[in-house]
């Protein structure tokens, strides 16, 4: 307020409209208190974490038709734009304001009102309180994003966008507030160190019932379709496992013992979760296949997620091991029998993988790990895994329920598929007006009549 | 012989071959082509710069076979592919001299 | 010249030679005054700022036709190169040796003599000297790259290394004297935290020179020229997103509250850039495009760039709204009308985003980000503006006039053009004797004939 | 053990299974000893080296024939899945356990049993013991993904999967523990900061040795064999280039001023080894490549690996200069005329490039870099020289007869390589049952037939 | 009716199909392809290993026309793609037997 | 004239141009196709998904000639490119009315 009275007396109305919403220092801690070697770490964490949606942006759109791949990389482009300034203006203090009734965070940090230089007073009280809102944000970025995979080559661009808005905030930032904003869920005692209930059942629950609402793509049934780009898919892998170090080792929010062990189970979990789909695929058709390597890498990345600040390096390999073929078999078998067209298996990975991941915290936490967090079935403690039940419940239904909702509202106003035609077409030239790949494969390098 | 060339929409391409495959023609070379025709021009935009498309992808299926064969082959390809729409595409047929088996050296009607 | 002699009494000659560009610790700031977690931000922050030009080699290595996309890498790698050793040879000592009359830095680190393993006594005093070299060469080496969306697919190889070593060394060093070096245009008062005027109206208004002078493509009048490979150009875009944070943050050149801020509004202004370009095409022509959301994308961190250290979140969001539309109109409707082939944009972008970026610095600056720094317009104080303009037409008539000294000058020696049939075959081909995608494309499965 | 049993007497016995391999604090230093600083450059530089073996995968994977690009993906990938695994239950130890005779390491932290949250009381002890593990499993990960080269094209699958375990296990944990693990070749005081023979000679000479077993591609005497992308190839350099600041600059596993001199020099070496490779080609046959560009970084980089703790920025320009032309040589006249079939130049770079690092450091190390470490002959110790020849020497014959009889032994079981129908189709259609395209370039729209 | 099949290079695709239109001749079947003739070896170099390039990137374009417009055609593309240099690229006239449009079923002159 | 049209495996391809080098028939014209005939289909799987393989890259290489040139070139693509196996590819020989080389606007065998 004073500042907004200062620049009104400094006669300029533009301050006020401005200065409205600049930091009020008052609001925060000590910036004595910030320490350089851990918010260098969450920087670049959070960088790391950022750089992820690009990777699923190359790994969802390696998988697709040619004729689509615009299509996945806009979707997850506009993901990017659209959270990020959703995040600072309400999505942040949604998640992580004062705490309501356990339900939902207070508006105090609006539009990055009371955000100064300094650590913020609950969080992460060691680096800026920006830093720390940054890094969440990308967390809400890339969940959102995961969704894509469920409803690629068939849905709306516009209604994607009113999708993610709507989606992020009446989804995503409550559920992160009950779990890491001091919401129910944490008073529950659930473990999610880094987001399996939080980001990866919440989009794949979501995409699934996202998949069954709009329907499978037409062509579908008349062909296979094959991945047109598989070396884009690889490096998106790539870059999903190189940012996920930042996602796992950087939920430590400093640069400890604990963020080592975290970044050390995640590349282990990551590694099994490899081997283990590779295994599994060349029994049961006898071929190992690079897809079949990457896919087996993100779901043991995604089972790990919630547990990797609790479990030893022993019980990541189990858990990569186990979630593998578990996964394997869901993509390549239930999805055929269920019928549901899970396009790019957002659900098959990442809720299937995300579910196991957060029941596996409740067998394998250990305090040995994290001290100030629990034991889990394997270590003495099965009510821990009845928590983590209840949570992975809490998670699916509500996940569920509102992407549902949120789905048929707006199929009330228009209609959520392209036509037949546009599908036949492609988005990416009937959504988009544009090419991915210009004429350069028609060999008339690249040119066309100007309009 | 004739050699029929189909130019159709990639979207038939796979019922087309199934079709045939029932027919228990199998023998086939299929091209990429880009197709320009009746069917009217698309916009597209670079940086705000409008671009107008006029050649479309489209499949070309190449089909040699004994004369006989040929109307069946053409009700086929009509049936699988036609939707009425402009841009369905074309069939052309010419004339053959002769047909060589690589791997045999096989002659004519046996080379097929 | 201890060492040199030192050396000597050795017996060595070859060290005489070595040697004479050896560290003397005594020139040196206390290594005890090493701050370990400033010290690892701005190494990595260095690494994101080099991953950048590689970003940009894809960015526009994927707008141009398959023809010339080597040309385009080989241009970017280059720059690479030759400023890296150019940098550590004689840029860095231009740019931040000891004032000399505001105008050039003195040659006291030529070949990095002097540097040592100790902090600079003058600059980021907290982090080992050549850390901040690297960081800053980083800068030098993309302000170089930027410039060359502008004469993409038609200068010459040979004219193109004499150009990049002579602008680098007569343009980009000065100015980063001048702004950053304690040179004039800092005793002035102007605020460009991370490169506004130094990096993009130099690059930008320098392509925009360049392209001029070297005249439009033939094939331009001819035909549109389309991108031969857009998922490249997006993933050029991302790793550039990725790497501005570094670009920006590391700014800060420690890892603090000014980093955290200068990290989130980065984000925010580069996310609201992709929102408003977007915006601003779907109302123009109706369609959405990807081309346009990475576009939009660079834009805002072009603009932010100069803003970084000293606005708050909510004037980044007005400065990314701002740019997009702006940019949008530069390349869609001025470039056409006034007939200049920017081939890739890089005046359209940089020249313009970097020119709105340092005239918005003027109007959002605030002491309550920065309290080292200045206020601008909006918070009483208009003087602000006026020195940030005098700084934008600086930079312009500097780089402006340089940049045509430097070509018409290597215009008096050789034609700066490939002729009409080498860039009918492609620059790949004629200038560098390879294609991009070996007979691949042609399905003989990348084989020739043996020479 | 304690752990074990606090777990059975929670009746637990699953616990018993995994908390056998549960940290033993006791046997580690204490945690308030970790300095952040230190750790957030080591836990990013680690995924900085992370990055670098996909890096390879895309630099290699654009090198091959198209429908060999997934059979190269999926090798680099299985090495980062089979060693990041290999390395907690057995590498590490093997490589960094107590010193049994200088030969090889105690099996005490087989399984990471006693490995905690604190520092290891032996290396890096400012920083988490699990940080130090993950940093150095890297360097182990891409030493055997560099293998890769020699034999691409040809090799059977489940003969590389065997391979790769021998090798890393019998090849790199051995020479790892002579050189950084205690063993006899750090007692001889042998100079390899990063590692010139444990890395790049161990895996360029095993895969010349695996190169001559396999024999010649059948189609190498039929038709020259053209990059099938080489923009790929360029974004897989430039991704080893930002991953190699983690490689060199972290191996000083601290955030000090020795890692920012290796930093700068390896920056520079880099720069000056492609100035200097496209220098021999344009000179040689007329045209300056941009394949050849990203080699000569490369070779740059190789050869500074080893010095880059111990030499000045003048120093690492020359060895670049150096390094370039003599791997020209090697992989344009050499090869050629010897008539082994190195298929991507594993030996021609990693090889010839390692051992000219690791030479020229007994020329250019000094102690004015790096106090704790030896003077080279021109800073008067000759000695140095020899002792890096030595080392070389080691390394030549150790990995070169391993590689040797790992190779002969599998082929007493099964052939190493396809057949020739096999290669012919392409590895990726024939071992993976994949094509990395889909039928996109066949302009049907990535579809196939459903089985 | 006659197929003309000209192989041109692909700089002169733009500005044929531009008169071709003026004209109104609308239909053609555009195809990418290498070609080898008079066209000299180009040489090329991958890590210092010579490579000889004989095949260079052409475009086949192929229009079915009623006989009376055969000459028009050629007159055009001889036009609008003849520079005089090696490598401008051929024609060549082919019989055709019958044309058959597939969304409609017509066929022969009609189906054009 | 005639016109040849050679449909081989892409390994053949720099074996027969070779040879037809030696011939001194350097004039041809080639194109990346895929396709069907007798090879029978293989497996590929994504993601445990099986899928069926009919198509096959093959590549076709078109050769113009003169009447007495025929069976020359054609003994010539047998010899190199025949290997007794299924899938080796087929040879199509088809009647041509013209010829016309766009630089210089000859016609008929000087256009060759
Ligand atoms: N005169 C022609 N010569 C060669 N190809 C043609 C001709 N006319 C049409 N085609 C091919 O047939 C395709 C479909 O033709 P079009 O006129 O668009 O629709 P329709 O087949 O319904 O008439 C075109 O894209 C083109 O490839
Ligand atoms: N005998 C031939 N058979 C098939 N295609 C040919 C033949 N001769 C030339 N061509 C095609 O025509 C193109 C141009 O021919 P070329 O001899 O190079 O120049 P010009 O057309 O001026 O004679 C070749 O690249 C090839 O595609
Ligand atoms: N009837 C046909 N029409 C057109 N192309 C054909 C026909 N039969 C075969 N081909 C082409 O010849 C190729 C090889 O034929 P295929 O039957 O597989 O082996 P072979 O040549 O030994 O008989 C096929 O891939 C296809 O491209």
């Amino acid at each position: 307020m004073n500042i907004n009275l200062r620049s009104i007396k400094n006669g300029s109305l533009a301050a006020a409209l401005v200065g409205i919403l600049t930091p009020l220092p008052a609001l925060a801690a000590d910036a004595s208190a910030i320490n350089t070697g851990d918010t260098a770490w969450i920087m670049i964490a959070t960088a790391l974490v950022m750089i992820m949606t690009p990777g699923l942006a190359l790994f969802y759109g390696g998988m697709v038709r040619k004729k689509n791949v615009l299509s996945i990389l806009m979707q997850c482009f506009t993901v990017i734009a659209l959270v990020s300034v959703q995040w600072v203006l309400l999505g942040y203090t949604l998640s992580f304001g004062p705490d309501v009734k356990g339900i939902i965070g207070g508006l105090d940090f609006w539009g990055m009102s009371g955000v100064g230089l300094e650590p913020s007073a609950t969080y992460a009280t060691t680096i800026p309180h920006t830093v720390f809102i940054m890094f969440q944000g990308m967390f809400a970025i890339i969940t959102a994003g995961l969704i894509t995979g469920a409803f690629a080559e068939r849905m709306k661009f516009s209604v994607f966008v009113i999708f993610t808005l709507l989606w992020t905030t009446l989804v995503y930032d409550p559920l992160a507030h009950w779990v890491w904003g001091g919401g129910f869920l944490a008073k529950l005692g659930a473990l999610d160190f880094a987001g399996g209930t939080v980001v990866h059942i919440s989009s794949g629950v979501s995409g699934l019932v996202a998949a069954l609402i709009l329907g499978r793509r037409f062509s579908k049934d008349r062909e296979a379709i094959l991945p047109h780009n598989l070396p884009m898919t690889v490096t998106g892998a790539a870059l999903l496992w190189f940012g996920w170090f930042g996602f796992n080792a950087g939920s430590a929010l400093a640069a400890n013992g604990l963020a080592g062990m975290a970044f050390l189970v995640t590349n282990t979990a990551a590694a099994s979760g490899a081997i283990s789909w590779v295994l599994a695929e060349w029994l049961d058709h006898g071929k190992p296949t690079i897809f079949g390597a990457v896919s087996g890498a993100v779901a043991g990345l995604v089972a790990v997620t919630p547990a990797s600040g609790y479990v030893t390096p022993l019980a990541s390999i189990i858990i990569g091991l186990l979630v593998g073929p578990i996964c394997y078999l869901a993509v390549s078998r239930v999805k055929e029998k269920l019928g549901y067209d899970d396009a790019l298996d957002a659900f098959g990975i990442h809720g299937v993988g995300g579910t196991i991941g957060a029941l596996a915290t409740g067998l394998f936490a250990t305090t040995i790990i994290n001290s100030t967090a629990a034991n889990g079935l394997f270590y003495g403690n099965p009510h821990q895994l009845w928590v983590q039940f209840v949570s992975v419940l809490i998670s699916w239904s509500y996940a569920g329920l509102m992407t549902f909702l949120i789905l048929k509202g707006i199929s009330l106003v228009t209609s959520l598929r392209v036509n037949k035609e546009e599908e036949e077409i492609g988005l990416d030239a009937s959504l988009h007006g544009e090419d991915a790949y210009g004429y350069s494969e028609m060999g008339v390098e690249g040119t066309g009549v100007m309009g | 012989m004739k050699k029929i060339e189909a130019i159709i929409r990639p979207s038939n391409l796979e019922t087309l071959k199934a079709a045939l495959n029932a027919l228990e023609v199998r023998g086939m070379t299929v091209y990429n082509v880009m197709g320009r025709g009746l069917q009217k021009d698309v916009k597209q935009f670079y940086r705000g710069q409008e671009i107008s498309i006029d050649l479309f992808p489209k499949v070309k299926v190449e089909i040699i076979c004994r004369d006989h064969w040929l109307d069946r082959i053409i009700d086929v390809i009509l049936e699988e592919c036609s939707s009425g729409q402009i841009g369905d595409g074309k069939i052309f047929v010419y004339p053959i001299e002769d047909i060589i088996r690589i791997s045999t050296g096989e002659r004519g009607d046996a080379a097929l």
